[in-house]
This record gives C-alpha cells, structure tokens and sequence, in this order.
C-alpha cells in the first residue's frame, strides 16, 4: 500500500549561519519508497525543494548559507511517495535562531587554590567552543558546569552565566572531583557535555567549611 | 513552545525578534569593522598621516543622516529606517570588491582577510534583516532610490603604493564610521519601536 | 621668549552628546600666557573658537550638545599666546563617537538574601549613570563588578550584560565581603570603578555547596 506517514525529527543549526534536518522515514508499504523536503519561508508563496540531500547523510536535508535565513519561519514538511501513492508529514516549523546548538566548550581547566585565611577553592576555567570565540558578539553563549566527587551518582550543577570561570568553595579533602562544561547561545540549545576533567583535593587541606 | 502554535497563518518571526537578531548583528559588524581598521592603522598607516586627507571622504556622505541624538529622534522612524537600507544597500559593492583587493594585498594578514569576508557577508545578512523590519513597520514600503553610489574600485587598484595604501584606510574608515551608525540607529529604533523608548 | 608648545592630552564624551577635550601648557616664557581653543569640523569650512573654556575647569574647552555631532572628524588645536608671540599645538583629531568614557554606575547596594533550600546569595543592585541616557538606546552599557573577602588581594569579577542587578552564589559566612562596578558603552572604555560597597555575611548561614 502507499507509503506510511514520514515525521520529521530533529532540526539542528551549528553556528545559525547553516542548518539541518532529519526525518524518520513512516511504513515504506513493501515498496521501494522515495522522500522529498519541501520547505516554504513564511509570507513566500513558492514552495522549495531540499537543496541538498546528500551532505548530512540519509533521511537529511542540509541548507546551506545561501538557503538559510535568520528573518523568517520555515514551514517544512518531507513527503513519502512510492507507486501505490504517497503520504506527507506533518508540517515542522522552523526558526533558525531558537536551533542553535553550539559545539562544546573547550580546554576545561580545574585547580585547587588557596584563600589568604588558608581555605581552599576550586577554581574552574574554559573556552568557548572555537567557533564561538572568533564570532564573539555574534555569539553569546552562557555556561554551566556539573562537579561530583568520582565515585558519587549525583552531579551538581552550577550555572556560570556568560563567565568563563567558576569558584567553588566548600571542597571535601581527599576526593577527586570530576567535572564537564556546556554552553547555551540565547535561544538556542545546550551543547553536549565537554569532556571531563579531574582534580585531586590534598588530603591536608584544613577543611574549616564554617 | 511552539512556533506556530496556530498553523502557519501569520506565523512569522515578530518585529521585536526581527530587532534583536538585527541589533545584534549590527553590534557584531561594527566591532569587526573597528577591529579591521585598528588592524590596518597599524600595520599600514603609521605615521602617514591618513587622516587628514580622510574627512569629507566617505561614498555615503551623499545621504544626510543624523549627527546627533536629537536629530535622529527628530526624524520619522520610517524614514530612519529606510536611511539605515540606504546606508547597508550603498556598502554591498565595496565590501565586494574590498574582499578581492584584500587578496590581492600582499601579505596581507589572514585576520584582516577573514574580517572583510565575515563583514561582507553579515553585511547581506542584516540587509535582508532590514528589508524584513521596513516591510513589517511599513507594509508596501520598500524604497529602492536611497542609495549611494561607490566608484572607489579604481583607487584600490592604483600602482602607487601610498595611494592605493590611502584608498584602503579611507574606505575601512568609512566603513567603521557607517557601521557605527547603523548600529546606534538600529538600538534607538528598536528602543523606540519595541520598547516605547523605555529600555 | 614666546610661550612653549601646547599639548592637547584627552577629549572624553561621557554620553555620546557633548564632549571635553583638556590641554597641557607649555613653558609660559616666563610671562603671562592666554591659551585660545580652534576647531574645524568635517563637512564644514569655517574654524571655530571654543564655546566654553569654564564648565569643565582648567585647561579645558567644553563642547555643549548644540556644538557636538557625531560621525565627524574635529580638527582641534590649542595656541598659547603671550607678549613674545604665539605657539600652536599640533592638531589632534577627534571623531566624538570613539571618546566615548561613561560616568561610574551609582548607588550600588549588596543584600544577602536566602534560597528555597537556605542557601545564602548575594544580590547586588546598581544603576546607570545619570547622564547616560539608556532608555532611549542611544547608549547602550554593559556591566562588570568585581567583589572580593575584605581581607584578601585578589578581587574577582563578574561580567553582568546590561543587566542592573547580579547574583552570586559561592559565598564565604562570616566574611565581610568589598564590591564594585564599573560599566562600558556598547563601543567605548571602561569608565572608572563606582565608589565601594561593603556587606558582612552572617555567620550562623548554613553553607553546603557540595
């Protein structure tokens, strides 16, 4: 029978310059099935087709820069045609701007230091993601970081706002702690986790919390 | 939440969004552009005294903008807007051509190479940001006579090293100075139109 | 003999609407010595002496807004003159929209407030400076305030956006803790660190952070 009902997944947009989207190919109905993007940009009557299928792999749609724009709401729906008919899905809007999900930060740093009342800290650092760092202006991108001891379950998180650097004060002698970064452009989503990084609090820190 | 909660009726991007997204980039293009002339002031200027013969220099000066807070408050928000299309529309040909002078500029750094490519590119960007925002403040409006002719290939291409070194300052200056107003028009009409200047 | 060379040392716009520009006298030649301001500005001929030597004090000639515009280069010189003869400085070229220093933010107060789950935070509060007319947005400021334990060298800083107001989390009990701010316009300096503020965080708060 015709094709089931395709869906559209997922819409990603690295640096809000070029964007992508997935679709999740419906029942094929036993017959070889094709699948066409058709995308209409708000207020424009013409109705488009995927520009390029290939370059983000099956079941994608890549836009590039010539066919991404930061000023209107696409309307995109993918059809599923085969030779007992075809079936189209719902349609996905979508707005550029509010699918930027950035890369993650980088070169995560963490060090244990000390107060001039002798009491420790950790202090935290990182980058921007590379792409981020050149663009900065055009990119503002807000943090968090999650810290736990290694052999806990349980993460804590901190949000560092548009800093690149972090204190925590009340440290447990002798734990190695782990900790990740991410990042946020306004609107947009948050990056995967950075890679981990450790450090090891010395077991004669004097551990005054109070 | 969705974008469109309502179907695609009258689903589009809303004035108040069109503005950040354009205030933002403005701020963007601006910084680069300043950063690109610092970049070129020192490395290429220094010491020849560029800036004397630079004042009443710009392609633009054609298009009386406003000098002051007061006068661009003064003026019709419309037809602020339509001076900041003007203004972005009169750059597209020189940050073209820029982009292929610079390439041909010998050791010319990669950093200043990669600002005259991002700002010619962001530059078409918030123009069709800007013919957007005209097209929602004023529906049917959009002026195609504000405009300002640039005929500055020629110097950019001279033998003489001075001059052709002169026409490049001239024009990063220029462009720093049009990107500055662009950007300060966009932030007072943003605060005037969205925000009922109470920003 | 005549009077040494002067030196225009700074021009600085507080709001982007009106400007100061301050001199250095040379050697007065041992005899009393007038010092005259002329500027020429892009786009016009004529040059022009100072409108006002006395509002911002000494050695200064201030340009009211009547006398300011924006995007146009001044062509400024100061020439000292006594019996003897005369001597002009070198001409220093202002285009206001790159001067531009505000004024400190003001009225910065720090509370210490408590979260749902007890934990102590420090809420601090400012406001523009007056002159700067914000809420137009012909002046756009950003914030950074830096804030330091009393007792300790290094203070650390907050970057706040344009926001008025910051939280910070990580704090100290018992500590009396220093802040400052200090703001920029969207394309301009620094200006100078507001006057401090002091808050002293109760001891018997309860300080969990990990």
């Amino acid at each position: 029978q015709p094709p089931g009902k395709p869906e559209i997944v997922r819409c990603r947009s690295p640096e809000k310059e070029t964007f992508t989207c997935w679709w999740k190919p419906g029942s094929d109905g036993g017959l070889p099935t094709s699948y066409s993007l058709f995308y209409s940009k708000e207020g424009d009557k013409p109705i488009n087709e995927c520009p390029d299928y290939r370059t983000a792999g099956p079941n994608s749609c890549y836009f590039d820069k010539k066919h991404t724009s930061l000023w209107a709401i696409y309307n995109i729906t993918v059809k599923a045609t085969n030779k007992m008919g075809s079936n189209t899905s719902e349609p996905h809007y979508v707005d550029v701007i509010y699918i930027v999900q950035p890369d993650p930060p980088v070169n995560l740093t963490l060090e244990v230091k000390k107060q001039v009342d002798g009491k420790p800290y950790l202090l935290l650092k990182w980058s921007p993601p590379p792409l981020a760092d050149v663009k900065s202006g055009w990119f503002t991108l807000e943090y968090e970081l999650r810290l736990k001891p290694e052999e806990e379950e349980e993460w804590k998180t901190f949000f560092a706002g548009q800093q690149t650097q972090y204190t925590i004060f009340s440290l447990n002698p002798g734990k190695k702690y782990i900790a990740q970064v991410h990042c946020k452009p306004d609107h947009g989503e948050w990056s995967e986790w950075s890679s981990e990084n450790y450090v090891q609090v010395p077991n004669d820190i004097e551990m005054k919390d109070m | 939440l969705p974008i469109c909660p309502s179907g695609s009726a009258g689903c589009q991007v809303s004035l108040g969004n069109l503005f950040d997204r354009a205030v933002k980039l403005s701020h963007y293009i601006h910084s680069l552009s300043s950063e690109m002339f610092n970049e070129f002031d020192e490395r290429y200027a220094q010491g020849r005294g560029f800036i004397t013969k630079a004042i009443n220099g710009c392609h633009t000066s054609s298009l009386t903008t406003p000098e002051d807070k007061e006068q661009a408050q003064q003026i019709h928000h419309v037809d602020l807007l339509n001076l900041v299309l003007g203004v972005l529309r009169s750059w597209n040909d020189p940050l073209l051509h820029l982009v292929s002078e610079v390439q041909s500029f010998k050791e010319a750094p990669d950093t200043i190479l990669w600002k005259a490519m991002e700002i010619e590119e962001q530059n078409k960007r918030l123009l069709e940001g800007m013919e957007k925002i005209v097209g929602q403040v004023h529906p049917g409006e959009i002026e195609n006579e504000v405009y300002s002719k640039w005929s500055g290939l020629p110097s950019l291409q001279m033998a003489d090293e001075d001059s052709r070194l002169f026409a490049f300052y001239n024009l990063l200056h220029c462009l720093r100075r049009d990107s500055h107003k662009i950007d300060n028009y966009l932030k007072l009409l943003k605060c005037h139109l969205i925000h009922d200047s109470n920003c």
